[in-house]
């Protein structure tokens, strides 16, 4: 069943050295030049890799704690049309729930820059 | 090779520019853009991606230092191209087309360039080669004339750059910033200069800072312009980031602005005004992100230069009616930059910054429509500016992509803006 | 003999990543090597035939570690990745406490007399697996839905450096409210 | 719950898969050029413009900046390749499909989760700030329009009954998904062209931040980066058949054909909406996704739900 992915994976692995390749003998010199970062032309002041402020941590907090629903959601929507009404009173108070919590957080400002 | 040279006439027809406007050579770079275009030439936004670095005019000796690390981070093949006046542009890029060609000479530059960049041993010793000519910039113009403004439109935020007038050291700016966030770890800092721990390659690492919500992370400094795309030529935003945040800024200009002044008397009575203001709808509406109107509004700028008549008046036309209508545009632009009438009046703008930034990108497209009609010239380039040196004030605190939304909507003049420096 | 050594080669990335983990000097490269031997760990539940649970897992590891690094890199003591870093902390009660646990199951996996395979898989493994959530094991969505109300209340609260009262004023009337960035719905 | 009988092929025509795909992308890139050259005016650079920018960055030399994470950069620029490959692999295209898993669209959804990695891999990589804000705008754009996408895909797996997608387009024999579920339909789209980086979301390459995440990408880097976009869009628009638009169905034609032809239709709206609308910057889009989005994607799917137990 997994054959197909496995190939796809191997053809797109292939593609991507092949354009590699192809670039090692066109480019007018085969190894990457080492530059300063693009600021205008001005000298770094330092390095950009540093601890980069996130500026919507609330978001990937409620985000987080909504997503794990989703590894309900799929097992139960194949079961829908088996189990009927009940399957979709259960999910949607639940979602519904779910849901509430997310106005409030938005009323928070959750989903605003810090 | 006969698969590299058809490579190279293949590349050529995608060949990027970086264009780099000299202060007053507004006139060159739009007749640069134009004529790019009908080869099929588009700009670069960066470095990275450009086959040619086109300089309009001759750059001051700052702009000339940043122009030359722009081109040492060009990958190559490159080409470099001195376009002095409107009317070289063809031969300039006639040649650079020429030059892109030859793949042995690039070959050869590919193998003999500098394979590293060179940073100063001292870079973290406070030691500013080329960071002292903006430091000079800042304390001279921004700090001399606003000194108090300054400190009180930026509430409470504790930065090294406040302490730099008052000692009056500007070399010594990066000692003052460890010294005054790290207080324990400055001495280090200085002492280890070739220590590789804190400054890897040659540069140092970010350090924290005081922020508006609490957490003290890194603070890095990202100077905007003068080479960025959609971004007033010569002006120079030295930013300081936490996250995508400016949380502090302070405006300049290159070469102090006295290096335009002479270039800008000979090539303004040449321009329009309303081709002048399309250039900067174009701006605002690639940086909203709107590709259509911004190639309409470019196109209005290009036939009006050509001294056409008809062509951007229905151009214009069409353009007021798609943005008036436009609710997503609305949406985008709505809230960027409120200004009310005491804002203006404290920081000295023109009436037409009332509002938000939908509502300038609304009075501006209207006075490029009463101008191209003609029934009301309205006020001539330059007066009515935007002074730059409030451009700090007003963007501290906005979210990086705003502040840049926010300046193209401010419609800064570009050379006049240059022109007034050589007074200060 | 193909599935052993598919089998082998995953269960060889899975730990060989996670011990990149502890060597590499980058809060991302540590992270996301995190992330690969997850992958690899999911590869290896496909693998014996748990579709879903293999998708799934690799679905959520990706998306947790994707928004784990930015928190690994912004409330690191030092810079993220331009230093010699160590992820270690109290090494001997550590390795102790670990050896001692790998043996314990290692030794349970390998002594313990495994039953055998009773009746067979159902047919479509999603389906059984969503019948369960829905049928018997209702109870846990049932508990699982407050406990996720909780966290989003609870992660916001301790997060929040502005409540609905430094935006709406104190009579939560203000409009358009307070905020640091402008713009947005309700604005 | 009609069964379709969906003809696993051979491995090998995995290479078939992966030159369709390339097409497909091409054509995007090519559209896009040809509606940007006809919007400017240019005078050359019509739809030839993508083969030659190809010629282009196969000439140009990569670079590296200095300290970066050169592993992350070139993981995050040819990742996206790898990924939009992957994706295409659950397609069927009519009859015929590669892996017809009993989870297809969890795993289409797992892969689209991996443009999270990638891209800020990228950005980060890089040691650039334009490249670091391009990185973590994306995920801001992820966190709004992740969760929606997820419920839009579970509402033609509600009405099929099952995940797999030829069992999807299958249900469709007699009213196609995307008229009774059109909300589900655009709000997937919207995630298309979010995982794809394209148009509206592509702030994470703004020209606002200098190009973002593709600042410092230059030669090959930048090439497998781009096409991997092109070939992200032109993957989630062809799977945009199978789940709302009834797969092969169609008079006169093979079934295959009327995959193509409806992959092409969306994959043209898709590259022409980008010139249209502006990009959404990422401090506003965060509450449309969470207030507007989701909640319309919930209550889709509780109609759908609703409509199929009524009827079942």
């Amino acid at each position: 069943m997994y054959s197909g992915i496995v190939a796809m994976a191997l053809m797109a692995v292939f593609a991507v050295v092949f354009l590699y390749a192809l670039h090692r003998l066109t480019a007018v010199a085969a190894s990457p030049v080492e530059v300063l970062p693009a600021q205008s032309g001005w000298m770094p002041q330092e390095h950009a890799l540093s601890r980069f402020h996130v500026r919507w941590y609330m978001a990937s907090i409620v985000f987080l704690a909504f997503d794990v629903e989703m590894l309900f959601m799929y097992p139960w929507a194949v079961i829908v049309i088996e189990r009927g009404l009940s399957a979709v009173v259960e999910m949607f108070l639940f979602l519904g729930a779910l849901l509430v919590a997310v106005v409030w957080a938005w009323r928070e400002g959750a989903f605003r820059w810090a | 090779m006969g698969l590299t040279d058809a490579l190279a006439g293949l590349a050529l027809r995608a060949t990027r520019v970086l264009v780099v406007e000299a202060p007053g050579q507004w006139p060159t770079r739009v007749v640069l853009e134009e004529k790019m275009l009908r080869r099929g030439w588009r700009p670069a936004w960066t470095p990275g991606d450009a086959d040619v670095l086109a300089v309009c005019g001759v750059p001051g000796p700052e702009l000339a230092q940043l122009v030359e690390r722009l081109w040492e981070q060009m990958p190559g093949p490159r080409v470099r191209a001195a376009v002095t006046s409107p009317t070289a542009v063809t031969s300039a890029l006639n040649e650079a087309a020429a030059l892109l060609l030859d793949t042995p000479a690039h070959r050869t530059d590919a193998r003999e360039r500098a394979q590293k960049p060179q940073i100063p041993a001292v870079m973290d010793h406070g030691g500013h080669g080329e960071m002292g000519n903006h430091g000079m910039d800042h304390s001279g113009m921004n700090h001399g004339g606003h000194g108090g403004m300054d400190h009180s439109s930026h509430g409470g935020m504790d930065h090294g750059d406040t302490d730099q007038p008052l000692s009056g050291d500007e070399d010594h700016q990066n000692m003052d910033h460890s010294g005054t966030d790290h207080g324990g770890h400055g001495g280090m800092d200085h002492s280890s200069h070739g220590g590789m721990d804190m400054a890897p390659e040659g540069i140092p690492l970010a350090q924290g800072g005081e922020d508006r919500d609490g957490l003290g992370v890194d603070v890095l400094h990202l100077p905007l312009g003068p080479v960025l795309p959609f971004w007033p030529a010569g002006l120079v935003l030295h930013c300081s980031l936490q996250g995508d945040v400016v949380i502090d800024a302070d405006a300049a200009v290159v070469d102090g602005g006295s290096h335009g002044v002479g270039i800008r008397s000979r090539h303004s009575g040449l321009v329009p005004a309303a081709a002048v203001r399309c250039d900067n709808l174009v701006a605002l509406l690639a940086l909203v992100g709107t590709q259509d109107l911004a190639a309409r509004a470019r196109s209005a700028r290009d036939a009006l230069l050509r001294g056409d008549r008809a062509g951007p008046q229905r151009a214009v036309e069409r353009l007021h009616r798609v943005v008036r209508r436009s609710i997503i545009l609305r949406w985008s632009l709505r809230g960027v930059l409120p200004l009310t009438p005491a804002d203006l009046e404290r920081h000295s703008l023109p009436d037409r910054c009332l509002g938000d930034a939908y509502d300038r990108l609304l009075s501006l497209v209207e006075r490029v429509r009463a101008e191209v009609n003609g029934a009301n010239p309205g006020a001539p380039v330059g007066t009515e500016r935007v002074p730059w040196d409030v451009v700090p004030h007003l963007v501290t605190g906005l979210e990086i992509g705003t502040v840049r939304l926010a300046v193209a909507s401010l419609d800064l003049d570009p050379f006049p803006a240059v022109h007034e420096v050589g007074h200060a | 003999m193909v599935a052993a050594i598919v089998f082998w080669g995953l269960a060889v990335v899975a730990v060989a990543a996670g011990v990149a983990v502890f060597v590499v000097d980058s809060m991302a490269r540590a992270t996301y090597a995190l992330a690969v031997s997850f992958i690899a760990v999911g590869a290896l539940i496909i693998l014996l035939q748990q579709s879903y649970l293999g998708v799934i897992t690799i679905l959520m590891m990706v998306m947790e570690m994707a928004v784990m690094a930015v928190y690994m890199v912004m409330f690191m003591g030092m810079n993220p990745a331009l230093m010699p870093m160590d992820m270690t902390h109290g090494k001997k009660t550590a390795i102790g406490a670990s050896t001692g646990v790998f043996v314990l199951l290692a030794s349970g996996a390998l002594l313990i007399p495994w039953p055998e395979r009773r009746g067979v898989p159902p047919e479509d493994l999603t389906n059984a697996l969503g019948l369960e959530i829905m049928g018997e094991k209702m109870l846990v969505m049932a508990v699982v839905g407050p406990v996720m109300v909780a966290t989003i209340v609870a992660g916001v609260v301790l997060a929040a450096g502005r409540t609905r009262y430094d935006r709406l004023g104190d009579d939560l009337r203000r409009r358009p409210a307070d905020d640091p960035q402008p713009g947005g719905i309700g604005r | 719950m009609p069964e379709t009988v969906l003809t696993t092929v051979p491995a090998g025509w995995a290479a078939l898969a992966g030159i369709v795909l390339c097409t497909l992308a091409f054509f995007a890139a090519a559209l896009d050029s040809a509606l940007s050259a006809r919007a400017e005016g240019a005078g050359r650079g019509g739809w030839l413009a993508p083969a030659w920018s190809t010629a282009r960055l196969l000439r140009q030399r990569r670079r590296t900046v200095v300290a970066a994470d050169t592993l992350l950069l070139r993981v995050g620029a040819a990742g996206m390749l790898v990924g939009s490959f992957l994706m295409v692999a659950v397609i069927p295209l009519g009859r015929w499909t590669l892996a017809d898993l009993d989870v297809g669209v969890v795993w289409f959804n797992t892969v689209d989760v991996m443009v999270w990695a990638l891209v800020w891999l990228a950005g980060w990589g890089a040691n650039s700030v334009h490249g670091l804000v391009g990185g973590y705008r994306f995920l801001a754009h992820g966190l709004a329009y992740e969760l929606p996408l997820m419920f839009a895909l579970v509402a033609p797996a509600i009405a099929a009954g099952s995940l797999r997608v030829g069992d999807a387009a299958g249900a469709q024999d007699r009213l196609w998904f995307v008229v009774w579920m059109p909300v589900a339909f655009v709000i997937f789209l919207v995630g298309v062209t979010g995982f794809s980086v394209w148009g509206p979301f592509a702030a994470a390459l703004g020209a606002d931040v200098a190009g973002g995440v593709l600042a410092e990408l230059s030669g090959v880097d930048r090439l497998v980066m781009q096409a991997g976009r092109y070939a992200f869009l032109a993957a989630g628009a062809a799977f945009s058949v199978p789940l709302f638009l009834g797969g092969g169905a169609g008079p006169f034609l093979p079934e295959w054909a009327w995959v193509a032809v409806k992959t092409v239709a969306v994959l043209a709206v898709l590259v022409w909406l980008r010139r249209k609308l502006p990009v959404f910057r990422p401090d506003r889009f965060l509450e449309i996704g969470w207030v507007v989005l989701l909640p319309a994607a919930v209550a889709q799917d509780l109609v759908v739900s609703l409509v199929v137990v009524w009827k079942g």
